[in-house]
């Protein structure tokens, strides 16, 4: 019997009411996630199934009801909190990092935080410069929390569950363009587990390592450099923190070549961090130097080919590739 | 009042002006020529065009992700509103910022706002601006009734209290906020309420009464270049549309809308009507005016179809001054 | 009022405990054995023990940079407070927290906290908490004069009220917000008055008597546990020494710590005279408690520097559960 | 005539007394900064000298008054905003990132935004996790800002003069333990140029990178160093966005060996920016893998010894530079 293929958005939605239904401590909170079915339709359905206070439509107080996650999860709840654009963490950053992530450590292990920030990031669809970032950086550089970037419906799904059971603060970036999108999903239960990489395709001449959409894009490219007999190796790492860098550089000792995609700006941003430990943990495995594919150290603009020139694109992954492998 | 013809006139005919940028924006947005998303002001034109209309050009407003009718209020102009729509090299932002970045600063126009409450600090920054290079200018911050939640809300308004700053906080108490009725989410029994904590006193105003939004105004404007501090003053209006062109509207009760499009409550009747009963205008002035207003759109909308897509290269442009 | 004999004792003991805790930690911080800085609750002692008395085991507080009186009056173990404060592996913390990072969540001490205003979303979401769990459990959410100027506080007062969540915000008006004087930069006139703006009525209470903390705090945690939501108390009170132990206190005028610090004004003073002409105490009773608890913090001190430092590994573990 | 020697504290409080006086549109912003003089007296006398309206005590509202600062710097004034812990910036994100340092871009090159955002960062205090960290990483990843970390009183005045001058949002972060430090600071009036790294100390065997008080560490091992007959090259960028690459390229094309020293958490850090730009732009010329000291995953501890062991330490860098010399 073949799976059944489900939209990525439907993937989130079944992990929340599953894992809503197995424990009544399970709650959301965030802007029109509740009456409305949530600003992306994500949430559709659970306010009716589990009532007004576990399904909690908030005020536009994102630096509020991100601390009230936090005073709820310390004390018996399992918050998951929508910021409906990652750019709005931007208002959320002290209860994110100076009390999520830091109360359970400056306890002496005393407290447990378990809540999940479900934002989405990305750009590419006209939002231009303040509903376009990839800010998930942000997030990896903070001790104490857990940053997850699911790619497909499967991962999202299997990824959510375990993130709404793990005890930490999790901050899980969904992308604006990959709701709509449609993958195999089981019927019965799973989980994905955190910090675990993903060997999205298999190859032996160049590791690509990408996240969220650019998973995609680097299937892409991996299909084209395949007719000029270029076998890359696509790694999804997932979670972004902590990193399954093992995955990772049996890799690049296999091939002696990386690039690295992700969608957040080149400057600082994951592909750095990637590049950097793999030198360091790798370096007499390389065959060439790192590559990073990543956006422009310029604010999104709307205009549409602007925007597409900003972003990564399958040919940056491709001259990435190449410029590697033809070295 | 000192709303000679010309002024009240002008005030028609830019309310005409934002109904017509919002209907061709709309039109744009479904033919996917606007990107994003896009948030009309329809049915809200009273205050925007009653409040800017209490302001020299000199001032300045801070405007919203809801911010065509603020601009076009404030002296923005339709053709590079609208070719900003459109992402062109000749917008307002070179085709970069898009509906919801939309800035004149020659006008005084700081702004729309991508982030709900987004202007409110830095209007009150603009306020004491002025006061430190000893202008007379004066702010007006837009804000809508969801953005009243904000928090940055409490710590612009006490500081611009506790300074006298020459601000006027004006709030559009819309009845909604995004895909939610706007109410459940106060929990003061009316906004205005919420000046109270502020040091401020909260000033309602019916705000489909373009003359009774532009008197609240021009009071606080007075108050406030004269030293006197900040105002707070709740508009009460009425969304007419979706939250963003596209939006289905289940959440809003049926009959509702109709109820305020009625000639008694649509702010462009109601105040055509007070024109030609009152201020002697003739039928045929304001519709004629209507008609200009259209035909402005509609060279604005051809001269934005018209324009050039900005050039690749200017994406690494604007990043540093 | 429903306090016997036995609890009026408890309290009267819990605020000389307070008070000999920070003349030790003020000692201790001077021997340079305290790092960082270290906040003294001295003179506020009324406020944190006239509230927590109001309060059952399992009801929750959050707290402050200024906590130390908060988690004794709770109940939080001094020694392991103080072992705390000098980094030892025996601290509520294991060293790693210090004095701005203790909690006890056995206790209900949701933590003292660094960032001003910190606590007041935590407390909202434990009242949420409780309120989800079906418990009748309450949160005081303990902050400054200084603090009600950060927007948190209307973004969740504004929620609390919204849903009538079990929480008290109790703002100790110690008249200083760090280095200068909180009144001139709050622009209502009274503090309590920014309850309005968020749907509530601010109460304020002579934060100097600790029996009308007690029973204004009573009456709020009534309230809340019958389900109607939030109150916003705030107490009156004076910080007697600097803002951290070695802050030269340049800005306080000459005297008025002084004025303070009379038998009339001075907490324990105060309910102490109380207890004696009031509750039949006598004199030589509250002498025995003071002495006892000044022994029981001198206990805490030699706890403390007889405890061993935290092993070096211990620096990785609890960053994860 | 010898150069006077002052303290950096000093430094800055001349930098801004002489721009104050140079440019009336130059304001302070900041909790206890005008009467109080500064948490950390770094703006002392400067109320008396200019008022309240230039020098602005303000209440504890880190959002607003630093979004207050982005709408006077739109409207002609240059103001300065003092945080008194750079943790205390997740208070004000959203200022910073989705105003100030996209407005110009959004708007098309229509607005400036001159302000300077002056913090303070670094552990080694007993400040514990929330007033000890070091967040420059966030502001490096953003288009937009300028990102300055003086590591000497010269520097710290010269490019504090250079930031309020610069027509662009500034965060400047200063060091909570290098207040005391003194040095030479000409009394006439200098720049020091954004931008531009200076090298602190020349040598051929190893480059090592290294950013405010890090740099005094770091120049500690290489006199440590020397003794064994290593002799290092100690580069402070100084900037840390935009980055002199340059001059650490041409270093490191010297050296064939880098070490790089931020007190920032090691994942996502500045180490990792720095080595994965230098081995992709400097592969072929490295005989080593960069190594990368910072600060350990883990919030700061309040203990001296445990936040001592999380920090970079002078041991540590001496470690690193003999992993990449005796390799
Ligand atoms: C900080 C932030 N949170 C959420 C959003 C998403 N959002 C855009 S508009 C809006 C509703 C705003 O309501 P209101 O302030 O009443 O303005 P109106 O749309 O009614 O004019 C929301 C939630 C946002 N843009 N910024
Ligand atoms: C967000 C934030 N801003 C600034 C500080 C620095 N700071 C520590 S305590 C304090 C004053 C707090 O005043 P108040 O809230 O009245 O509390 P009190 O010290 O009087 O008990 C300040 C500004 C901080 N810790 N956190
Ligand atoms: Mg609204
Ligand atoms: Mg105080």
């Amino acid at each position: 019997m073949a799976v059944r293929e489900i939209s990525y958005r439907d993937a989130i939605n079944e992990a929340l009411r599953e894992e809503m239904e197995r424990d009544p401590t399970v709650c959301i909170f965030g802007e029109d996630v509740g009456r409305y079915g949530g600003p992306f339709q994500v949430t559709r359905g659970l306010y009716e199934r589990f009532g007004e206070w576990r399904v909690r439509d908030t005020p536009i107080s994102e630096e509020g009801f991100t601390g009230m996650a936090v005073g709820a999860a310390m004390t018996g709840l399992r918050p998951v909190v929508e910021i409906m654009y990652n750019d709005f963490v931007t208002l959320a950053m002290d209860q994110i990092i100076n009390q999520a992530a830091k109360a359970r450590y400056m306890f002496g292990g005393k407290a447990r935080v378990p809540m999940v920030i479900r934002t989405q990031g990305g750009a590419g669809r006209g939002n231009a410069a303040q509903h376009s970032q990839s800010l998930e950086m942000w997030f990896v550089h903070i001790p104490g929390l857990i940053v997850i970037q699911p790619s497909t419906p499967y991962d999202a799904k299997g990824l959510l569950k375990s993130a709404i059971r793990n005890d930490n603060p999790v901050i899980f970036i969904e992308h604006k363009l990959l709701y709509v999108t449609t993958g195999p999903v089981p019927e019965e239960e799973y989980l994905v587990p955190i910090g675990v990489a993903d060997i999205k395709r298999a190859g032996d001449d160049v590791t690509i390592v990408a996240t969220s959409r650019m998973v995609h894009f680097a299937l892409q490219a991996a299909g084209e450099l395949e007719k000029e007999g270029i076998q890359a190796e696509v790694i999804d790492p997932r979670t972004l923190k902590p990193l399954d860098i093992d995955t990772i550089l049996r890799s690049v000792k296999k091939t002696g070549r990386l690039v690295v995609v992700n969608e957040g700006h080149l400057t600082g941003g994951f592909t750095a961090e990637v590049a950097a430990r793999v030198q360091r943990e790798a370096f007499d495995w390389l065959d060439a130097p790192i590559m990073q594919v990543a956006t422009e150290d310029v604010p999104i603009p709307y205009n549409r080919q602007l925007e597409w020139e900003a972003m990564p694109s399958v040919a940056d992954i491709i001259n990435a590739v190449k410029s590697v492998v033809y070295r | 009042m000192t709303l000679d013809r010309a002024k009240l006139a002008d005030m028609y005919y830019r309310m005409w002006l934002i109904r017509h940028f919002e209907s061709r924006a709309r039109w744009l947005f479904q033919q996917d020529l606007v990107r994003g998303s896009t948030h009309t002001y329809t049915g809200e034109e009273a205050v925007a065009v009653g409040a800017c209309a209490a302001l020299n050009r000199d001032d300045y407003i801070t405007s919203t992700h809801r911010g065509h009718g603020h601009c076009l209020a404030k002296g923005g102009d339709p053709r590079r509103m609208m070719a900003e729509l459109l992402g062109k090299a000749t917008g307002y932002c070179k085709g970069k910022g898009g509906s919801m970045h939309i800035a004149d600063l020659d006008l005084g126009i700081l702004g729309a706002n991508g982030i709900v409450g987004g202007g409110i600090a830095i209007a009150t920054g603009a306020a004491y601006s002025a006061k430190v290079r000893g202008t007379r200018q004066v702010v007006i911050c837009f804000f809508g009734d969801g953005a009243a939640n904000q928090g940055v809300l409490l710590e612009a308004g006490n500081m611009a209290a506790l300074w006298k700053l020459p601000v006027i906080y004006l709030c559009e108490e819309n009845q909604y906020a995004e895909f939610s009725p706007s109410r459940p989410f106060f929990a003061v029994e009316r906004l205005e309420q919420r000046a109270l904590g502020l040091g401020m006193e909260g000033i309602p105003v019916d705000g489909n009464d373009v003359l009774a939004v532009y008197e609240t105004v021009r009071q606080a404007v007075e108050r406030a270049r004269a030293g006197q501090g900040p105002s707070f003053i709740v508009a009460k209006t009425y969304r007419w549309e979706g939250h963003t062109v596209g939006d289905p509207l289940t959440y809003r009760p049926a009959g509702e809308a109709e109820q305020w499009k009625t000639p008694e409550r649509d702010p462009i009747a109601r105040f055509g009507k007070y024109l030609v009963e009152q201020a002697g205008f003739a039928p045929a002035e304001l519709e004629e005016m209507n008609q200009r207003a259209e035909a402005e759109i509609e060279a604005a909308v051809q001269f934005a179809m018209d324009s050039p897509e900005p050039a690749i290269a200017t994406l690494w442009e604007d990043v540093y001054a």
